[in-house]
């Protein structure tokens, strides 16, 4: 079971994260559906912020309580409550300790990959993969309940490395409208 | 001189009612036979192409004409624009969404429209009952079907959420389908079925909505003048390979169902006509053995045999035009007055909907009389070479 | 005067069940022009289909009938319906006017048959009922003349475009002796005045014998009466 | 009498009358024969469709329904359930939650009109019957089950055993959130044939309930009568005294069109085909007209020989009749003939012509239905003989005043 | 013998256009039963209108005729087709026979038309064929017959039902003189064997001279030829 603990103990030593990513989206015939390139921001507890560049400009960061979704194209933000948004999703090992989440999910290891699956099958994200470089955050995959996957390639990664508060918190830019769905 | 005589005989044949009373008696059926079945047949396929009509107006002002394959970036060849069925042309985004409002969850079409074209060239424009049109970009308005807004229960000013199947975020906490609130400014009723499951909005909007551009993802869209002649459109896009897909793939069947309902109907009507045309041939030879006598002392007289043939040839087509004329102007007049002869008698086929739609088809009904007339001239030509056949030394014998 | 018309022996039989009924053999005989002679038979004795053969409306199994030395049979049907329109004049127990048309049309039919315009027919016709004294009947359908004056037309009828001969069939069968007369005494003067040939077929010996010759027909056979 | 059948006989057989006369009178025949033919056919097309209507729909269709207008639901709907049962013409009232959802699998998606009902419930034998018996188990088996109609599993390429995201709105929260996404199990497919299969799906009654927030577990009551076209009359009373405040709904609001459309192609065909008997019957009298005519002189000896005025009438109506008679007779035999077998008929035809003549999607049905009553077989060889005996009138009574007089000079 | 038949002043007018033609006026004449006599007229002298007012197929403007001191024209609808049907025979100069019908059914018709059983009927009709010498040609139809053959059969129609009173009206117009002859002598034969009184309207002088007593119809008028 060295697994779990294992991950722990990276991510313990995993306080602040930074990175940029290129990202790429295969769906259940692994036909490529998306790919973009961005900028990926963590800091403990449960703070995230995830920017695409252009053409496919989309922000979403989470300040701990709320989910913001700014979508540049249609000017609009939508608010959502965090803890549901990010239910049973396992990056959020990523971001916090606490045993109980830790519990929901069952970490394994798969060669170089730890492997991390929820428990209940009502999450949107049926399993996780994270790859570390030694101690250094390389890779993430993500596969969906629709056997939809989502590589991120990190490159120029700092961690813990001190990043700037205002980064996680949001506040309503101009011309935009508020979703709120909180 | 000849022929006049004929026709000059013939007419007053046709004319008189004196003679042997059964035999007029057997003119008047045999002119009533015709009338009745062409005033049947004009009247009962005004109103299916009526229904036709409206089934038309209603789901075909929505529904593309045609979409071609290739995107806006390449503007369309005057071959295209030239033709003279294409009434209007414009870019065109259409993609399915879920819309949300407070109360309810609908699939629809969502219609990305450049407002110019949509006033005019649709039916949309002429069958608003609230608000108007979205016709600037960027205010993310909608434009929808009274059946929808009933089903999501909101009025006009109301917000809706509109989520694209189409485009999504794929973030680390999962897929977040593109999505934007959008408010309502008008609503049109078309009265059919596709009023719950289109949306229309402003093309830039919806561009945005897809995280594109108009240009990447829009495509031509012609408005026909007459949406059934797709024909000729096809054959130029056939020609110049350019791909497309016309509202035959989508409501094709539907309207061949009407097509086939439509055509069974004629065929039992046509029937009522045909056997009316036998009442002319008996009707005839009637005359003909009436006046066999009179046959007999023209050939005294020195007339041929074609020209007694042509006497009766010209009667029964007098009579035969009689019963089309009569069933002619039956026809559309009870057509034209179907909504209030249905009312006097109290008879209400089609409570809610409305007047009963009624669509004369000037070319369609030509071609019915000529056919009647032609059926009633075929009729006439056994008699009339029964005629032919009287043997005058036979006819004056008996007397 | 030169002849006219010459039967030459004639024969026709129908075919009535299993037997032929022979109805006319081997008649012949001559009429000059301006003559007018009856042949007498009773009813069935074949005095209206020999009437017909003269008018070619029948065609006879043996024989000839020569009309100023031509065989009518011979001609082919445009010239039989020439022949009947312009050289023949025909009158009918019954009078066979047609009932749709009033007396100066039925008169002037012949002539419109021939070809020539309406108003030189009717003008022509308005003539001919006036010898028979019934222009102010003209504008009247037969319905509304008298069995007499029916008659009459039907004589204008046959007299109207001037033929050179006349074939009758009983023409004052369906009269009362009085208007009888009158008809025969009509018939004979305008035949007179127009010089027109005249052959009546007839059961009435009376009739008969006031003509220049006459014959009897007895089962199909011709016998000259002196 | 039997002097008459022969008179009559002989009179339409005579060689003497022209081979013309014997064409119209055998066009008179085939005239009243068509027109009774297709009348019983297109007649019992439209008893097919009445009928398919009934047993098909409307076996699977609730005939009404009542829906809360709280939004927490029916309150008590066991006791109301219970008290409803007593209703004579009731066949079954169950418990329902009514929503449309959004299925979506990859990037296909499709509204759906999901109704929550329990399976245990006497009710749900309706469905029961549209599917194997392994596929209702496995739905029973547990909650988070779902049946859709056979239309949406094609669209989506679905089979069961998949697992589908439906998404329901967030009903009773005043904040417009975000829909509810709920990850179900395909238990199996439904089939009824025509357009309810592209957009219908079952679901249990808990789940349903649950999802739309709906307190008292019943958003509504679903009603199935003996006899479905009273569900009006007694949707209305059953809603009036109803103890809470409901939508009174029942299926005419929804489906009736059908029912109405049926109703006017049934007269639109009475009509065009009592027209084409009527005007076929026109030759039988042109027809007799001439047999009469033919027959002056043997109805003048007739008459000599003291035959009675009736007598003369009764022969020629007789005569005329029996045109129509054996019209009427072939047409309704061929008729029956084609009404028994016209579905397997279309089948055929289909499949040599390779065209769908009535698609699914249009009709609420895939096939040419027929029902043969034999009471329209009943009706339509009344209006054909009684036309026919009414054209034989005006020549018959022609023929018997005939003036011996006039004929027998000649 | 006892009167039959007694026609008193009757007289009868067609109205033709604007005239009325006066067809019978003031004829009055006597039958004794079994008394056989021959009406003489030239065609259209009326003597088929008086026969046909005789058998009650028509009816007079003028006058009675008493059948045993009936008159016949104040019988209702029903009585006069009685009368005709049993105490009258009609032969015409055309057959009018059935023609779809056989010879025997034909002499049968009026048994039938009287109600009686088609058996008893065809039995009396074969024993009257029989009596016209055309028993061997029963199952024939009026097609295969000859004309000759034809009016025998028309005469055993007349007879079957052994009437009171034959009405014949040219019986022998439509046949040579050999035939006729024949036809004429079993007319006679039958009518004497069955005392049926007899009337024939002819204008065949030489038939009416050899029965008992003649008329001849001039104009309308009745006069008697001792």
């Amino acid at each position: 079971e060295g697994a779990k603990e294992a991950l722990e103990q990276k991510l313990d030593a995993l306080n602040t994260y930074q990175a940029e990513f290129k990202q790429t989206v295969t769906d259940a015939e692994n036909t490529v559906i998306q790919q973009a390139e961005g900028l990926l921001q963590l800091q403990k507890p449960n703070q995230l912020r995830w920017e695409l560049y252009a053409p496919n400009d989309t922000i979403v960061i989470a300040d701990g309580d709320t989910v913001w979704h700014i979508d540049p194209f249609v000017e609009q933000v939508v608010a959502m409550n965090q803890s549901e948004a990010v239910q049973n999703n396992p990056l959020v090992l990523l971001a916090q300790r606490d045993p109980d989440t830790w519990a929901q999910f069952n970490v394994s290891r798969d060669d170089s990959d730890f492997v991390v699956a929820s428990r209940s099958d009502d999450s949107h994200i049926a399993q996780l993969r994270i790859r570390f470089d030694d101690n250094t955050l390389s890779k993430l995959t993500m596969l969906d309940r629709q056997q939809q996957t989502s590589e991120f390639d990190f490159y120029n990664i700092q961690q813990n490395v001190l990043l700037e508060q205002g980064l996680f918190n949001y506040n309503l830019a101009k011309g935009y409208e508020l979703d709120d769905q909180r | 001189m000849f022929q006049s005589l004929s026709t000059y005989i013939g007419f007053r044949y046709a004319r008189t009612r004196k003679g042997n009373p059964f035999v007029a008696f057997i003119n008047v059926f045999s002119v009533a036979g015709i009338a009745l079945g062409l005033a049947a047949l004009i009247t009962i396929s005004s109103v299916m192409n009526g229904f036709e009509g409206q089934l038309k107006d209603r789901i075909l002002g929505l529904m593309p004409h045609f979409v071609l394959e290739q995107p806006v970036d390449k503007p369309l060849s005057p071959e295209i624009t030239g033709l003279s069925g294409i009434q209007a042309y414009a870019p065109y985004i259409e993609t399915e969404a879920l819309i949300q409002s407070a109360s309810a969850l609908k699939g629809v079409q969502l219609q990305g429209v450049s407002p110019e074209t949509i006033g005019s060239a649709s039916a949309v424009g002429q069958h608003l009952i609230a608000g108007e049109m979205p016709l600037e970009g960027g205010r993310y308005e909608i434009l929808i079907g009274r059946a929808l807004a009933s089903a999501l229960s909101i009025k006009v000013g109301d917000r809706v959420r509109l989520m694209s199947a189409e485009a999504s975020v794929f973030t680390p906490l999962g897929r977040f389908p593109s999505q934007r609130q959008f408010t309502v400014v008008g609503i049109f009723d078309l009265g059919s079925q596709m009023d719950d499951k289109v949306v229309l909005s402003h093309i830039q909007d919806i561009a945005r909505l897809l995280r594109t551009q108009v240009e990447r993802r829009a495509h031509w869209r012609l408005f026909l003048d007459d949406a059934f002649d797709w024909q000729p459109v096809a054959e130029v896009l056939d020609k110049r390979e350019v791909k497309y897909q016309s509202w035959r793939e989508r409501q094709g069947p539907l309207f061949d169902a009407v097509k086939m309902e439509k055509n069974m109907m004629g065929l039992m009507l046509g029937l009522i006509i045909a056997v009316a045309a036998f009442n002319i041939v008996s009707a005839m030879v009637m005359v003909v053995t009436e006046k066999s006598g009179d046959i007999a002392i023209l050939r005294t007289m020195g007339m041929a045999p074609g020209q007694v043939m042509r006497i009766f040839l010209f009667t029964g087509l007098y009579n035969g035009a009689k019963g089309v004329l009569f069933g002619l102007i039956g026809g559309v007049l009870i057509a034209s007055q179907l909504t209030t002869i249905m009312g006097l008698m109290g008879v209400n086929l089609f409570p809610g909907a409305g007047p009963i739609p009624v669509q004369m088809q000037p070319a369609n009904i030509l071609v019915m009389v000529m056919g009647c007339l032609l059926l009633s001239f075929l009729a006439t030509l056994y008699p009339a070479f029964k005629a032919l056949k009287v043997m005058p030394a036979q006819a004056l014998r008996y007397e | 005067m030169s002849v006219l018309l010459e039967c030459q022996h004639l024969s026709k039989s129908y075919d009535e069940g299993p037997e032929s009924v022979q109805v006319l053999s081997e008649v012949d005989f001559k009429v000059r022009t301006g003559e007018q002679l009856a042949i007498v038979g009773s009813s069935g004795s074949g005095k209206s289909t020999l009437l017909h053969l003269l008018g070619a409306l029948d065609t006879p199994n043996k024989g000839r009938v020569l009309f100023e030395g031509k065989n009518i049979f011979k001609l082919n049907q445009r010239q039989q319906e020439q022949f009947r329109n312009r050289q023949l004049g025909f009158v009918y127990q019954f009078h066979h006017l047609l009932p749709e048309f009033t007396a100066l049309e039925n008169v002037a039919m012949p002539l419109l048959i021939g070809g020539q315009s309406t108003r030189d027919a009717e003008h022509q016709a308005r003539k001919m009922l006036c010898k028979v004294g019934l222009e102010h009947r003209a504008a009247h359908k037969p319905s509304e003349l008298s069995g007499g004056e029916r008659q009459r037309v039907a004589i204008a009828r046959a007299l109207v475009h001037h033929p050179k001969l006349v074939l009758a069939d009983e023409p004052t069968g369906n009269l009362d002796n009085k208007t009888a007369e009158q008809i025969y005494r009509l018939l004979k003067e305008l035949t007179d005045s127009l010089q027109t040939s005249f052959v009546v077929v007839t059961h009435d010996q009376h009739l008969a014998d006031r003509l220049d010759r006459q014959y009897t027909l007895h089962n199909g056979e011709l016998v000259d009466i002196p | 009498m039997k002097l008459l059948w022969q008179l009559a006989w002989r009179f339409r057989r005579s060689k003497r009358q022209s081979g013309f006369t014997s064409f119209i009178s055998a066009s008179s025949t085939l005239g009243i024969g068509l027109g009774c033919a297709v009348m019983i056919l297109m007649l019992s097309v439209m008893n097919g469709f009445e009928r398919e209507l009934k047993d098909r729909l409307l076996a699977v269709l609730p005939h009404g329904d009542l829906m809360a207008v709280a939004p927490s639901g029916i309150e008590y709907w066991p006791e109301q359930v219970e008290r409803l049962q007593a209703i004579r013409e009731l066949d079954y009232v169950v418990p329902i939650t009514r929503m449309t959802a959004m299925l979506q699998k990859g990037r296909e998606m499709k509204a759906v009109e999901l109704t929550g009902l329990d399976p245990s419930l006497g009710g749900s034998h309706r469905y029961r019957q549209l599917l194997d018996e392994s596929q209702w188990q496995r739905f029973k088996g547990h909650p988070d089950r779902v049946l859709l109609g056979e239309g949406v599993m094609d669209e989506l390429k679905l089979n069961p055993g998949d697992k589908v995201q439906v998404l329901l709105p967030r009903l009773g929260e005043d904040k417009f959130s975000a829909p509810k996404s709920v990850w179900l199990t395909v238990a199996g497919s439904l089939h009824i044939g025509g357009e309810l299969d592209n957009h219908m799906g079952l679901v249990h009654l808990s789940l349903a309930a649950e999802t739309a927030g709906i307190d008292s577990g019943a958003q509504g009551l679903e009603f199935g009568f003996a006899d479905p076209y009273q569900a009006p009359r007694l949707m209305r009373r059953i809603g009036f005294d109803f103890p809470q405040h409901v939508y009174i709904s029942d299926w005419t609001r929804t489906h009736g069109h059908l029912y109405q459309d049926i109703q006017l192609v049934r007269m639109v065909v009475y009509l065009a085909l009592t027209l084409l008997i009527a005007v076929a019957c026109f030759n039988i009298v042109s027809t007799l007209v001439m047999a009469v005519n033919e027959k002056r002189g043997e109805i003048a000896m007739l008459k000599t020989m003291g035959a009675s005025h009736g007598m003369i009438i009764k022969v020629f109506m007789l005569q005329g009749l029996l045109n129509g008679l054996i019209g009427t007779l072939v047409g309704s035999a061929v008729g029956v003939l084609l009404a028994l077998n016209i579905s397997d008929l279309v089948l055929w035809l289909e499949n040599l012509i390779q065209v769908r003549l009535l698609s699914g999607d249009i009709y609420f049905i895939d096939f040419l239905p027929s029902q043969l009553k034999w009471d329209d077989v009943g009706i339509t060889m009344f209006i054909a003989l009684a036309l026919s005996t009414i054209a034989t009138l005006y020549p018959a009574i022609k023929a018997a005043r005939v003036a011996p007089a006039k004929v027998l000079t000649g």
